[in-house]
């Protein structure tokens, strides 16, 4: 299949089932509940070293949040509930709790409930008042700038990690250039994250190293500076590689996630130097979740 | 199916116990049946069927039409279904009620909603005493639902309320909140003596300064952020509270009652 | 003519029992330690000795079979006055769990001040004798207590001796609320009682600054109900530093609506202190003519101190609705019994209901009752037992004279079985 | 009247019949040798098949006296679960937690038993203790009068007075008070408490009276011994509930230096702090020391789970115990120089580690302990449970399997720290009726009840043999009070009043001229007026007075 000039391989993400949260930072004004989503989503690329993966997921307007203030969404993905728990709580707790204005409320009704400001609340000496509304329990934790607000729980659901796609460009002004205007489109699609920095990763990697103490190692046949001493996967006018990685709610919101990023890769097409897209996987063998390039585009 | 309807035949000059004419308990039962149950009124038990003229057939919502202020215990424990009463309530109306729905269009007697669990309660005249409260030797009174009184509560409305919501659009009398553990009591009226008494926990939301209090200290003027929350819950009401005009979300904060834990609060509309 | 020494008074509500009566024939007479509540008590006259049928003298047969052709057809009567002794009650509760009727003690609105708060959270309390050898602080809330019993301060404050107190005139009286009508609360070495005075409506926030002050939490007011704030202060002080303060109170005094929260922060008072490590006590002030016998015969009966209804085959409490006075008003109630043994100015509420007095001799009405039974009064007539104000103490009642009434429990006995 | 009881198995250890068919007659009220001759039988029961005892006896229940009537009016909220309607021949009421007085006579006797003892009459509360009990219809009653806390006796203890003045004291104080035995709860800790000592062990000083606890154990103890009063001196010990008291409870047996002893509720007093918790079970220990000193008796004071109310004279330990209210209200009080009382409601959760654990250690206290005439089944009514559960305690006595499968489901780690699931015993029917019958009626030396021999007053129960003995013990078919039929089928059919038992002893008047003294200048009553005459007991006519002899006496 070719788009626009644009090569997609006959190939699959492979993907794992994971556990996800959302969370609804609300503040005095976008900049400052930003701000708190962004400290709250850092350091959260990967689950192998952060223990999860958060990304913003989108702003929010006034008439969208619980307390008609400006809004961000956010996203955490983990391996298990219990780490995801533990996630949620640290970062809300240090990023959130401490950050001015802020108000935090749960981003999923139902699912399985996990603490979102139910143990917040003990920093508030006892001080700390709960107001049950609408079946829902706040905490009003007194803090330095006034009350901090935080609802107790969230939900917690089934989710699925890993979904990704390779832009494979002549040269690496043109393959960031071509990541970037899919990050734009990705970032309008609910229910998923691009978890590294600007949703972009050049350090894609294959599983084993030859350092006994690593798990995983840079994969060499996608890195252009090896293509005469590796098996490579790369032919000779790609010079730069670059992957996209998503987590996201369901098989569908990844889907449709890596639908409108590969079309915006192709829309720059062939002329702007954008040559493959492809995708990781190990075979088939390890995740149950296969999102096949071709499939996803026909 | 048509409201399980009792019109009320003649006002009996004892107390009638009315709890077991509640919805789940009349569901499936042949109106002959019902027609036999028997009421206790003073010493007397008497039949259904002597005090009310019965009409309908949908237990899940029945009808009390006529109702005066000696029925007591209507809707007693209710889980489920709608009761409309139509003219007083006597006492203990919708004691301990599970879920469901009951409306009165007249006033009502003491201990309404007592210990109520779940639910919505409306009132569209006056509430006596000890609205939400908990019975004598009880220590936890309403428990959670919504109790909503168009018109006036008289004292102690919430006394050892643990949760759920009291709106008030008229006034509330003396020891309003007595005892409270948590919820919410909101008045829009004016507000009696020693309100808050022995509060421990909870909030009373207030329209009018009430008198001022040496049991509570000012904590000052502050912009409240689950005020907003709290008023978009009673956007469904059918209530002054709903108005968007009503809502508010900066408040004079005072705390107290300093003779017992002093963390119950007095929120009071500023401006 | 006799006279009895160590006769003990159902009247006062402290167990007075040393008081000296002079004997002739029907007629007594105080002769040593009296008072103003005893005295007059049991000097009254006897003028009725016949039991009447609308306005008529009758046999006590006849009487008893009056009554209870009244309460026969009757959907909800209601047993008023409830002034006795213990005979006298238990029988009261026979012909009431019979007869399906309403118990209602004449006091128990001001006595439902205590009830309610001992139901809800409890209290620490003491008696009388543990005033007398322990108390060194007596803090009066509310109650002028001087009137209320005469003879308080004589004998349990200012006693010659105590046995855990060197100096008994050194201890301290503090008046909170009221204060005393007169100098009984000053101590033989002439030390007066600090007197706090406030309106009766105040006294809830009285009370509740000073618990606050008490625990310690911040008041941020100057004064309260007229009071200063640092007098407030100094009270919770000497209660803090008391060895063994008392702190009593009135039920019946504190006459303003829910003053049961008033008792409740009172005692719940009494529990902070003994939580701070020092001893503290209440003493509950009441008692008098029967109503502590009437609440604890009624207890150990129904499990509940008064405002029982046995219509539905089963005692129900209901402090509020089972009130005689709202019975009445509500046109619930459809035949009234009052008894009173105690007090002939106790007379019943005025009302159309078929009515039955079983009353001590001497009542005068607005409205004669369908019947009226003159009784003996326990204490003077017949022996019996009555309960001190502290709930604790049975007092043993004496018979002085014989008039020849019957007795509450004879009467009401006799109408239980009629009703049969 | 002659009655004849036929055929029924008879279990009656006060003549060692375990469980012979035989034939049992009543003639006015007592038991009577089969007569000679031609008789007439006027009234004749078949009980084939079934079960025949003597009514039980409860040797410790809180059944009467201020402190019940203190947590009856605590507790309309549990009166409202249990009401209980009049009918033709009984009386309404309230039932659980605290019955009131009629409905507490018509359950005891709707189980089969016919007599109940107040272990705590406070001589100034012993009008209202008789009144209430006065108001128990169908059973005897009886109390034990409360002393070790009154100022009299410490201050008599501080000055040395002799062992003869203290018996004298001890005999007037139990005749004012119209007793059968002598309680001692917390010896000296209820005053102690009273000069804001929060804790006394058994050899630490009252801080006014420099009196100790063993001194006022050993005065009292040898006062009733001296005296001949039957049931040996009614001991509630230091340290009720505290974790570690088993070793006080091991000390003051050892301290009572061979005496008559009999140690109460002794669940409450035999805790360890070994374990995570600091909290273990002392049973083994303590049932060893009652094997070993036959001088010593007990009764258990058995929890069951569920809500009840705790009322006792210990105000010192229920101050402490009130952070443990369920529901959160309670009530102490120091009384007239004489006692206290404190009233806590508890409820016993099989889940909570500390209760669950307590469960077991009156069943392994019930278990190890060998000889049935020496222990005695109790709840302390209503203190480890309401009396009402008695049947289910006899079940989990008599039957091993049930007793494991309520094991298994209380807390883990009590069922860890607990050996109840290897102990085998069964108690017998036989013993069953030594414990609640005539082991009872020995201990308190009740002369003519508690056994089915001729003489005995005719207080009969019978049982349809039943392999559930809650179900069996449960609902009796037939009790007989005094040869009247009071229950078929464990309802009330017919109701009557029981006596009060006493002891008389005697004691030197002049006893009296310094107790004058000491009430006219401390007290708030006339002498003359605190002590109780006959007629309180019985002009109403429905009470009477059983007088039982003293040791020594001829009967």
């Amino acid at each position: 299949m070719i788009i626009n000039g644009v090569a997609i391989d006959a190939t699959f993400a492979e993907a794992f089932p994971m556990k996800a949260t959302r969370a609804i930072i609300t503040a005095q004004n976008e900049k400052w509940a930003m701000i708190s989503a962004q400290a709250m989503t850092g350091f959260a690329t990967s689950v192998i070293a952060c223990g999860c993966e958060a990304g913003i997921e989108r702003v929010l307007d006034p008439s969208e949040t619980p307390d008609g203030r400006p809004g961000v969404s956010i996203m955490i993905f983990a391996m298990g509930g219990k780490g995801l728990a533990k996630q949620l709580e640290t970062r809300a707790g240090q990023c959130v709790l401490t950050s001015p204005t802020s108000a935090l409320f749960a981003g999923i009704d139902g699912g399985t409930r996990i603490a979102l400001g139910k143990n917040l609340r003990y920093f508030g000496d006892g001080f700390q008042v709960a107001k049950l509304i609408d079946g829902k329990r706040y905490w009003r934790i007194p803090v330095m700038d006034g009350e901090f607000l935080a609802e107790a729980t969230t939900g917690q659901v089934e989710a699925i990690g890993g979904g990704n796609f390779l832009v494979l460009a002549e040269s690496q002004p043109q393959a960031l250039a071509a990541c970037e205007a899919a990050i734009e489109e990705m970032r309008k699609i609910p229910n998923v994250i691009m978890p590294f920095p600007g949703g972009v990763v050049r350090s894609g990697s294959k599983v084993g190293s030859k350092y006994a103490a690593l798990g995983a190692s840079t994969n060499d046949a996608f890195c252009p500076t090896l293509k005469g001493m590796t098996k490579t996967d790369l032919s000779p006018e790609i010079e730069s590689v670059m992957e996209i990685v998503i987590d996201g709610l369901t098989k569908e919101d990844i889907d449709k996630a890596m639908r409108v990023g590969i079309q915006a890769v192709c829309d720059l097409g062939a002329a702007n130097g954008i040559k493959r897209i492809s995708a990781g996987n190990y075979g088939g063998k390890l995740g149950p979740f296969h999102f096949h390039l071709q499939e996803i585009m026909a | 199916m048509s409201a399980l309807t009792f019109t009320l035949k003649h006002k009996p000059d004892q107390r009638v116990d009315m709890s077991p004419l509640v919805c789940d308990k009349l569901a499936d039962m042949p109106l002959a049946e019902i027609a036999a149950l028997t009421l206790q009124n003073g010493k007397r038990k008497i039949r259904v069927d002597e005090l009310f003229s019965i009409a309908g057939s949908d237990a899940q919502n029945i009808v009390i039409k006529g109702s005066f202020d000696k029925l007591d215990f209507i809707g007693k424990e209710l889980d489920g279904g709608r009761i409309t009463v139509e003219g007083d309530a006597g006492a203990y109306l919708g004691l301990g009620m599970k879920s469901g729905e009951i409306e009165v269009s007249g006033d009502v007697g003491i201990y309404a909603a007592c210990e109520m669990k779940k639910g919505f309660l409306k009132i569209n005249g006056n509430a006596g005493d000890f609205l939400g409260a908990a019975l004598p030797g009880n220590k936890m009174g309403m428990k959670g639902g919504t109790i909503l009184v168009k018109g006036n509560v008289g004292e102690r409305a919430g006394d050892h309320m643990r949760r759920g919501n009291i709106l008030v659009e008229g006034n509330a009398g003396d020891y309003c909140g007595s005892r409270m553990t948590a919820g919410t009591i909101a008045v829009m009226g004016q507000t009696g003596r020693y309100l808050g008494f022995a509060m421990r926990r909870g909030t009373l939301l207030l329209w009018n300064q009430p008198q001022a209090s040496a049991r509570f200290n000012d904590c000052g003027a502050h912009t409240l952020a689950f005020l907003p929350i709290l008023f978009a819950s009673f956007k469904k009401l059918n209530s002054k509270f709903a108005d968007s005009s009503a809502a508010f979300n900066r408040v004079q904060r005072y705390a107290g009652d300093m003779s017992e834990m002093g963390r119950g609060e007095v929120l009071v509309k500023i401006g | 003519m006799a006279e009895i020494t160590e006769v003990p008074s159902p009247f006062c509500g402290i167990g007075t029992d040393d008081l000296t009566i002079q004997v002739d024939g029907v007629s007594l007479k105080v002769v040593k330690n009296g008072c103003a509540v005893n005295t007059p008590a049991f000097e009254q006259a006897i003028t009725d000795t016949r039991p009447r049928v609308d306005g008529k003298d009758v046999s006590l047969d006849v009487a008893v079979a009056k009554a209870a052709a009244l309460l026969k057809n009757t959907n909800q009567p209601v047993i008023g006055g409830c002034a006795t002794d213990v005979n006298g009650m238990r029988a009261l509760l026979a012909l009431a769990d019979r007869s399906g009727a309403v118990v209602d003690n004449m006091n128990f609105t001001g006595a439902r001040n205590n009830f309610l708060a001992l139901q809800d959270s409890g209290w620490m309390n003491t008696t009388l004798a543990e005033v007398k050898n322990r108390c060194d602080l007596l803090l009066v809330v509310g109650a002028d207590l001087e009137s209320f019993s005469p003879r308080f301060f004589e004998r349990y404050l200012w006693n010659e001796e105590s046995m855990f107190l060197a100096d008994t005139g050194k201890r301290e009286v503090i008046y909170l609320g009221k204060a005393p009508s007169g100098a009984a609360s000053t101590s033989p070495n002439g030390q007066k009682a600090l007197v706090f005075e406030c309106a009766n409506e105040d006294l809830p926030d009285v009370v509740a600054v000073l618990r606050a002050l008490v625990k310690g939490n911040p008041i941020r007011v100057d004064s309260v109900g007229g009071i200063a704030v640092s007098d407030l202060q100094a009270i919770a002080d000497k209660l803090l530093a008391a060895s063994y303060s008392v702190v009593t109170w009135a039920a019946g005094a504190l006459a303003y609506s829910q003053a049961e929260l008033t008792v409740q922060t009172v005692s719940e008072m009494v529990k902070d202190i003994n939580n701070r490590n020092t001893r503290s006590s209440g003493l509950p002030l009441g008692g008098k003519e029967g109503d502590q016998t009437a609440n604890q015969v009624c207890g150990w009966t129904t499990g509940y101190p008064a405002r029982t209804r046995f219509a539905s085959g089963f005692p129900e409490y209901d402090p509020y609705l089972n009130d005689t006075n709202t019975l009445l008003a509500n046109g619930e109630a459809d035949a009234l019994v009052w008894v009173q043994a105690f007090n002939a100015k106790a007379v019943p509420p005025t009302t159309n209901l078929p009515t039955i007095v079983v009353g001590r001799s001497g009542m005068t009405f607005a409205k004669e009752p369908d019947v009226f039974i003159p009784v003996g009064t326990p204490g003077i007539d017949h022996a019996g037992h009555a309960f001190r104000l502290d709930n604790v103490v049975a007092i043993r009642l004496k018979k002085l004279r014989d008039s020849g009434l019957p007795s509450t429990s004879d009467v009401l006995n006799a109408i239980e079985q009629a009703c049969r | 009247m002659l009655i004849r009881l036929t055929g029924g198995a008879v279990y009656d250890p006060a003549s060692g019949i375990d469980g012979a068919k035989q034939d049992i007659y009543i003639q006015d009220g007592r038991i009577v040798d089969k007569p000679s001759g031609d008789f007439k039988v006027d009234k004749e029961y078949d009980l084939k098949g079934k079960v025949v005892m003597s009514g039980a006896i409860d040797m410790h229940t809180h059944i009467g006296g201020g402190k019940g009537n203190i947590a009856r009016t605590l507790l309309p909220e549990d009166h409202r679960a249990d009401p209980v309607a009049r009918t033709d021949i009984t009386r309404s009421g309230c039932g659980h937690a605290m019955p009131s007085t009629f409905v507490t006579g018509y359950r005891y006797a709707e189980m089969g038993y016919t007599a109940g003892f107040e272990p705590a009459v406070l001589p100034i509360n012993a009008r209202q203790a008789h009144m209430e009990m006065a108001d128990i219809p169908i059973l005897d009653k009886g109390g034990y009068v409360l002393m070790g806390s009154d100022d009299y006796l410490l201050r008599m203890l501080t000055a040395k007075k002799d062992q003869k003045a203290i018996n004298d004291y001890v005999a007037f104080t139990m005749q004012a008070a119209k007793a059968i035995g002598v309680k001692v709860v917390n010896p000296g800790g209820i005053s102690a408490f009273k000069f804001n000592q929060r804790k006394l062990d058994l050899d630490e000083q009252n801080s006014h009276y420099g009196v100790t606890p063993r001194e006022i154990l050993k005065s009292l103890a040898t006062a009733v011994k001296e005296l001949g009063i039957t049931h040996p001196l009614h001991v509630h010990g230091c340290n009720l509930g505290v974790p570690g008291n088993m070793n006080t409870t091991l000390d003051t047996i050892q301290a009572i230096g061979g005496l008559p002893l009999h140690l109460t509720h002794i669940q409450f007093h035999s805790y360890g702090t070994e374990g995570d918790f600091k909290f273990s079970s002392g049973a083994a220990a303590i049932a060893e020391a009652v094997n070993l000193n036959k001088n010593i008796t007990i009764d258990v004071g058995q929890i069951l789970f569920g809500q009840t109310v705790t009322a006792s004279g210990d105000n010192m330990r229920q101050f402490a115990n009130h952070k443990h209210a369920s529901p959160n209200k309670w009530v102490t009080m120091d009384i007239e120089c004489d006692a206290g009382c404190g009233v806590v409601p508890f409820k016993y959760k099989d889940k909570n580690f500390v209760n669950a654990l307590q469960w077991a250690i009156g069943l392994e206290t019930f278990l190890l302990v060998d000889d049935p005439w020496r222990i005695f089944l109790t709840t302390d009514h209503p203190n480890g449970a309401p009396f009402t559960s008695y049947p289910h305690l006899i079940r989990l006595l008599m039957d091993r399997s049930f007793r494991n499968d309520v094991l298994s489901t209380i807390h883990p780690e009590a069922q860890k720290m607990t050996t109840l699931a290897s102990i085998e015993r069964e108690y017998s029917l036989q013993e069953i009726a030594i414990m609640t019958r005539a082991g009872a009626a020995r201990l308190i030396g009740l002369q003519d009840r508690g056994g089915l021999s001729a003489g005995n007053w005719a207080d009969i129960t019978v049982y349809t043999d039943n392999a559930d003995r809650q179900l069996m013990f449960e609902k009796p078919d037939y009790v007989f009070k005094d040869g009247e039929l009071v229950v078929v089928d464990g309802k009330v059919v017919h109701t009557k009043w029981g006596t009060t038992h006493v002891v008389k002893p005697d004691w030197d008047v002049s006893v009296e001229k310094d107790l004058q003294k000491y009430f006219d200048r401390f007290l708030t009553m006339k002498l003359g007026n605190f002590k109780i005459s006959d007629d309180e007991i019985t002009e109403d006519g429905r009470g009477s007075l059983t007088v039982h002899p003293l040791k020594g006496d001829v009967a």
